[in-house]
């Protein structure tokens, strides 16, 4: 039964949702907008499920004084402070001048900005390496990687954009290369896509792909 | 001098992340435990009040307050979603935590059906849509078809359609790739090659940018800030 | 040009109007003459009525919905209407008050009502409508209108078929019935070839490689929740892994960023442990949960590969842009890394920096080409059939549409509402 | 032959330092380039141009933090430009860190000594209607009615107390909408349904890696306009006269780009070299 259950759930609820696509009529019509805020619903309530496990491991590693176990302690204290700050803010939590407003500013903030940022050297770093002709394949990647790349900068304006006016070679092989061929391999994943989620999708519904219900207990 | 604790801060952590790119060192494990605290504390506050309170509570109570008045609301039905929500937690309690399977087919259910219609159409038949142009002319307007534009246009279509055609040959599983069939699927493999690079050469750009970012408030906020 | 005559004669009749001394908003001092003039020129400028004013109900939706077309009037052309307005009544009422329930400038004839209520029978009208601009004692321009005849009554309703979305559903059935088909020959025990992926096929090496070095494996199902279904296609693999990683004794860390994840992959994995036979090495906290944060749980992550140094690293599902982020910190360990999603944007990025990566189609492929269940490798061959079904198609219609003969394309197009 | 050895084997923290000194540097030499303007730049400023003073704009700020350094330069000059223009400006987020972003904007408009002489009121001359979950389907809500969607605005004030939406119901009342968007939910799906279903005039800014998405629809016309990346946004900053942090930042960017392109080509030189030696 433990198992059971939830195999006809799913397969009565995903059989609903492609249907709906069809049927105008209500109930159907509303469906894909009240999934969507039940799942909403749903997914802040299990985010307990996981903050408390994060807690635990982080309390765990104090009370055994693991290797870096100090570093837990400003796990606990930081979530502590941006939760309460938070939950004692009411609805109007994010507010500016807040103490929510204040840790998001000037602590989430630059956090965040330079974890993205670091994406710069990572991408030099990774261009450097898969940037090389070592057989056909990888040539083609670093010929269409190359040119387009040339095509993005002011490499046009410097070079040609004093001797004439217009004149955008660069950036026209770059636009060339993104609407044809770069589309063309785009479209082929895409397809594929599309048949390998039909697939998965399917099998989910009959319930052949069941592992995300774990095991009969 | 011009003191801001804020900016001073900002300065502290963005140094701190940067400093692992030279190598791990506890500045730059103050910051992540730092970044995973507060991160983890935003997200469970935000939940909390745009979800539980705005999308349950906002649309259960007043229908609830209806039905003592004997009207029996639409919204009610989020009461279901409220259960789930607790079926959820109960993964708290060993003994019942099987329960919390019931939620979890019902998004998995969904999302299946969902995404299986979702993806056909954006991904399937749309893109087969737009792959259906003619190569060149088209010979006879009584179709009302627009005609290629330009020879440019032409090539392009010609390129998107072998592209296309050999890429999808390259996700066959069930033939091996051999022979003319291999010839394709190789031919398919230089186009997502040719893809890849486009598209990452194409992003070098905007993440370059994110960098003059951080060091735009380095230079400018903190340093001239403080100094100048 | 007319318009110009036109606002020549208004302007004319506006300097009349003083001289005469008429002054209209007092009607009891208004004279003859003022009344006259004042008519003349509302006769002038009234536009002639609409005409053939259709309702009908508006197909494919959820009812509430009356779409109205009408012909112009006559005076559109020449530029003497300044708008329609639509409006509507409950058929035989005897309340005879119209409700305005929309309106379009000149030169539009359609008009869609969205708050008709289903069942209910109504009829619409059209007014023509022309402003005349102010005149003496008039402070504001007044509109002129002439009322089309009613159409026809009408009734919104629902329909349970969207016929616009027929094409949808045959590919729906088509591939559906083939997957299915298939399956079921898969089952009935019909041996089936299924190409190598060398990306799956290094799997065992990964993770027996990790065995030899005695360190960690480190499965990462994506970024993005339950809600998106290639993490259930990364936590399917995971399952495939972790069953692996049991058998070979080695340990598997799966840190996650969505808290339904971390529920989902426990189950998972502690059954993948259950079947290897080692129920006693599973440990619920191998799955743990970080923060939902992108960034944040990208900067966790490449502290612990630092500092673990694990030999293999799986990503598999959704990610954004934390993919090269990762990937990067990986390669530099020297882990040997293997990554799989259908996110178009960053499959350049994982090729760039793993050692093998499953490119869209080959991530949902995976969990059956790990499981080697024929009930699940018969899906794939179906998959195929509906690829070669496409490509046929394509053909087709590629030559036709050059042929130019009949627009093959439009078949295939899913209007928007 | 050393040399392409250790070319080959570069430790990448070189790579990083020489990225980073790329970028910083040039921000030091004041240089500033004189851009040519794109027509998808200009046609959007155009359109912003024609609006009458006093206009209703609506500004939705769909990003975060993180993308902040491409859509924050031409978010800003929109703000300024909106408020010296009179514009009534009403802000809103389909993220739920936009309308925090949209604050950093005003806060830097009003340093402005011109603007500030205006003496601008919160609820009178522009609103912040915050954050709202629900992606696309707050748009779809939108277009029947702004309070469906927003019953409050970031400070909790109810919708109908706040003087500046008290003419404003939907879609029908609003002049133009600018989106600066990062992604999903974004300038895609204000096009399917603000464009499509409600007619709305609609300019965007995205960052580099999404404008081409939205290329598309400048073509259809259903964008009147778009910024893309920092370039667009330094285009834009070029127009409206706000000359800011996209135009000075330009040149790093060009510099920054170069050294790639530098590492590459040494790359592969040392690539054959080294493989020719092998040989």
């Amino acid at each position: 039964m433990r198992r059971e259950i939830p195999l006809i759930i799913t397969f009565v609820v995903g059989v609903a949702f492609v249907i709906q696509y069809f049927i105008p009529h209500s109930p159907f019509d509303r469906f894909e907008q009240l999934f969507s805020d039940w799942f909403f619903i749903i997914a802040a309530c299990a985010i307990w499920l996981g903050a408390l496990n994060l807690m635990k491991l982080s309390l765990i590693k104090i009370q055994k004084r693991r290797k870096d176990w100090q570093y837990a302690v400003v796990i606990v204290v930081s979530w502590l402070t941006m939760a309460i700050a938070g939950f004692a803010g009411g609805r109007d939590f994010q507010t500016p001048g807040t103490a929510f407003d204040w840790l998001y500013q000037y602590i989430y903030t630059p956090l965040s900005a330079t974890m993205f940022a670091i994406l710069a050297f990572f991408v030099a770093s990774a261009s450097y390496r898969a940037f090389r002709a070592r057989n056909l394949q990888a040539s083609l990647l670093l010929v269409a990687g190359f040119l387009v790349m040339m095509g993005r900068v002011l490499f046009d304006d410097i070079l040609f954009g004093r001797l004439f006016e217009n004149f955008q070679p660069l950036a026209d092989v770059s636009n060339f290369i993104m609407n044809y061929p770069n589309m063309a391999g785009q479209r082929a994943i895409m397809i594929g896509i599309a048949l390998g989620i039909v697939s998965t999708a399917l099998r989910i519904i009959l319930g052949i792909e069941r592992s995300y219900l774990g095991g009969g207990d | 001098m011009h003191f801001d604790l804020g900016v001073w801060i900002g300065a502290f952590l963005t140094l701190g992340i940067i400093s692992f790119l030279y190598k791990d060192n506890p500045w730059y494990k103050i910051c992540e435990a730092i970044f995973v605290g507060i991160s983890a504390g935003y997200w469970i506050a935000s939940l909390f009040w745009q979800n539980l309170v705005s999308k349950l509570y906002d649309n259960l109570a007043p229908a609830i307050v209806a039905l003592f008045h004997g009207q029996i609301q639409y919204n009610l039905l989020y009461l279901v979603a409220g259960i789930l929500g607790i079926m959820m937690l109960l993964r708290l309690i060993p003994q019942i935590g099987w329960i919390s399977r019931w939620p979890l087919a019902l998004v998995v259910g969904a999302t299946a059906g969902l995404q299986f219609i979702n993806y056909l159409v954006s991904n399937g038949v749309k893109q087969i849509y737009n792959t259906i142009v003619p190569v060149f002319g088209p010979v006879s307007d009584a179709g009302g078809i627009p005609p290629v534009a330009t020879t440019g246009e032409g090539i392009g279509n010609v390129i998107i359609l072998i592209g296309t055609f050999t890429g999808l040959v390259y996700f066959f599983f069930s033939k091996e790739h051999k022979g003319l069939f291999g010839g394709a699927a190789k031919v398919g493999t230089w186009f997502l090659m040719i893809t890849f690079g486009a598209s990452f050469g194409y992003t070098v750009m905007s993440r370059m940018s994110l960098l003059i970012g951080r060091i735009d408030f380095l230079v400018n906020d903190w340093i001239r800030g403080t100094f100048g | 040009m007319i318009l110009r005559y036109l606002a020549a004669l208004l302007l004319l009749l506006l300097l009349f109007v003083p001289v005469v001394g008429a002054t209209v908003a007092d009607e009891d001092f208004v004279d003859s003459l003022a009344v006259d003039t004042l008519m003349l020129a509302r006769d002038a400028a009234r536009p002639a009525p609409a005409s053939d004013v259709v309702a009908k109900d508006t197909p494919n939706d959820n009812g509430g919905s009356i779409q109205i077309r009408w012909s112009p009037s006559s005076d559109d052309a020449a530029g003497k209407v300044f708008r329609y307005d639509v409006e509507r009544k409950v058929a035989g009422s005897a309340d005879e008050t119209f409700e305005v329930v929309g309106s379009t400038p000149a030169g539009v004839g359609a008009v869609t009502d969205n708050h008709a209520k289903s069942g209910i029978e109504y009829v619409y009208r059209v007014v023509a409508i022309n402003t005349m601009p102010p005149s003496a004692g008039i402070g504001e321009p007044t509109l002129v209108q002439s009322y089309s005849s009613l159409s026809k009554s009408v009734i919104a309703s629902a329909q349970w078929f969207n016929t616009r979305r027929t094409i949808v559903l045959i590919f729906a059935l088509v591939l559906g019935a083939l997957i299915i088909y298939y399956i079921s020959q898969a089952k009935a025990g019909k041996e089936l070839f299924i190409r190598k992926i060398a990306g799956l096929e290094a799997v065992d090496e990964a993770v027996g490689r990790a065995t030899e070095m005695g360190k960690k494996i480190f499965y990462i199902p994506g970024t993005q929740d339950m809600e998106n279904i290639q993490t259930i296609a990364g936590v399917n693999i995971l399952g495939r892994v972790a069953k692996l990683a049991a058998e070979y004794e080695t340990d598997l860390d799966v840190p996650v960023s969505r808290s339904l994840v971390m529920v989902t992959a426990r189950e998972i994995v502690k059954e993948a442990y259950l079947n290897a036979g080692r129920p006693d090495a599973f440990n619920e906290d191998m799955v743990h949960y970080l923060t939902d944060d992108q960034f944040g749980y990208a900067a966790a992550i490449d502290g612990m590969v630092v500092r673990e140094q694990p030999a293999t690293m799986f990503y598999m599902g959704a990610f954004y842009a934390e993919s090269l982020i990762l990937a990067e910190t990986g390669n530099s360990i020297g882990a040997i890394q293997i990554a799989g999603t259908a996110m178009p944007a960053q499959l350049p990025f994982f090729v760039a920096a793993c050692d093998y990566t499953l490119i869209g189609e080959e991530l949902f492929a995976a969990s059956a080409y790990l499981a080697k269940e024929p009930k699940l490798l018969g899906s794939l061959k179906g998959q195929d059939v509906g690829k070669g079904l496409i490509l046929i198609v394509i053909l087709i219609g590629v030559i036709i549409q050059t042929l130019g003969v009949y627009d093959f394309a439009s078949l295939f197009s899913v209007p928007v509402d | 032959m050393g040399f392409w050895n250790t070319m080959l084997a570069v430790d990448r923290r070189w790579i990083f330092l020489l990225v980073f000194l790329s970028l910083l540097i040039p921000m030091f030499l004041g240089v500033t380039f004189k851009l040519s303007i794109s027509p998808e730049v200009q046609t959007l400023y155009d359109t912003l141009e024609q609006l009458p003073n006093g206009s209703t704009v609506l500004m939705t700020f769909d990003y975060d933090p993180p993308s902040a350094p491409e859509l924050q330069p031409m978010a800003d000059a929109a703000v300024k430009y909106a408020f010296k223009r009179d514009f009534k400006l009403i802000i809103m987020g389909l993220w739920p860190q936009g309308p925090l972003q949209a604050e950093i904007s005003v806060r830097e408009a009003m340093k402005d000594p011109e603007i500030q002489a205006r003496n601008l009121e919160y609820g009178v001359d522009y609103v912040n209607l915050g954050f709202q979950a629900g992606n696309e389907f707050v748009i779809q809500r939108m277009g029947t009615d702004f309070r469906e969607a927003f019953p409050r605005d970031i400070r909790g004030t109810d919708y109908s107390e706040v003087p500046l939406l008290k003419n404003t119901k939907n879609f029908s009342n609003v002049d133009f909408v600018f989106n600066f968007s990062a992604g999903y939910p974004g300038t895609v799906e204000w096009v399917q349904i603000a464009v499509d279903r409600f007619g709305v005039k609609l300019g965007a800014g995205n960052t580099a890696v999404q404008a081409p998405l939205a290329y598309p629809y400048l073509g259809a016309g259903q964008l009147v306009g778009l910024l893309g990346g920092m370039r667009g946004g330094a285009e834009f900053e070029r127009l409206t006269g706000f000359k800011a942090k996209a135009t000075t930042f330009m040149l790093s960017q060009t510099f920054a780009h170069a050294i790639v392109i530098v590492f590459v080509i040494l790359g592969n030189i040392a690539y054959f070299v080294t493989r020719k030696k092998e040989q």
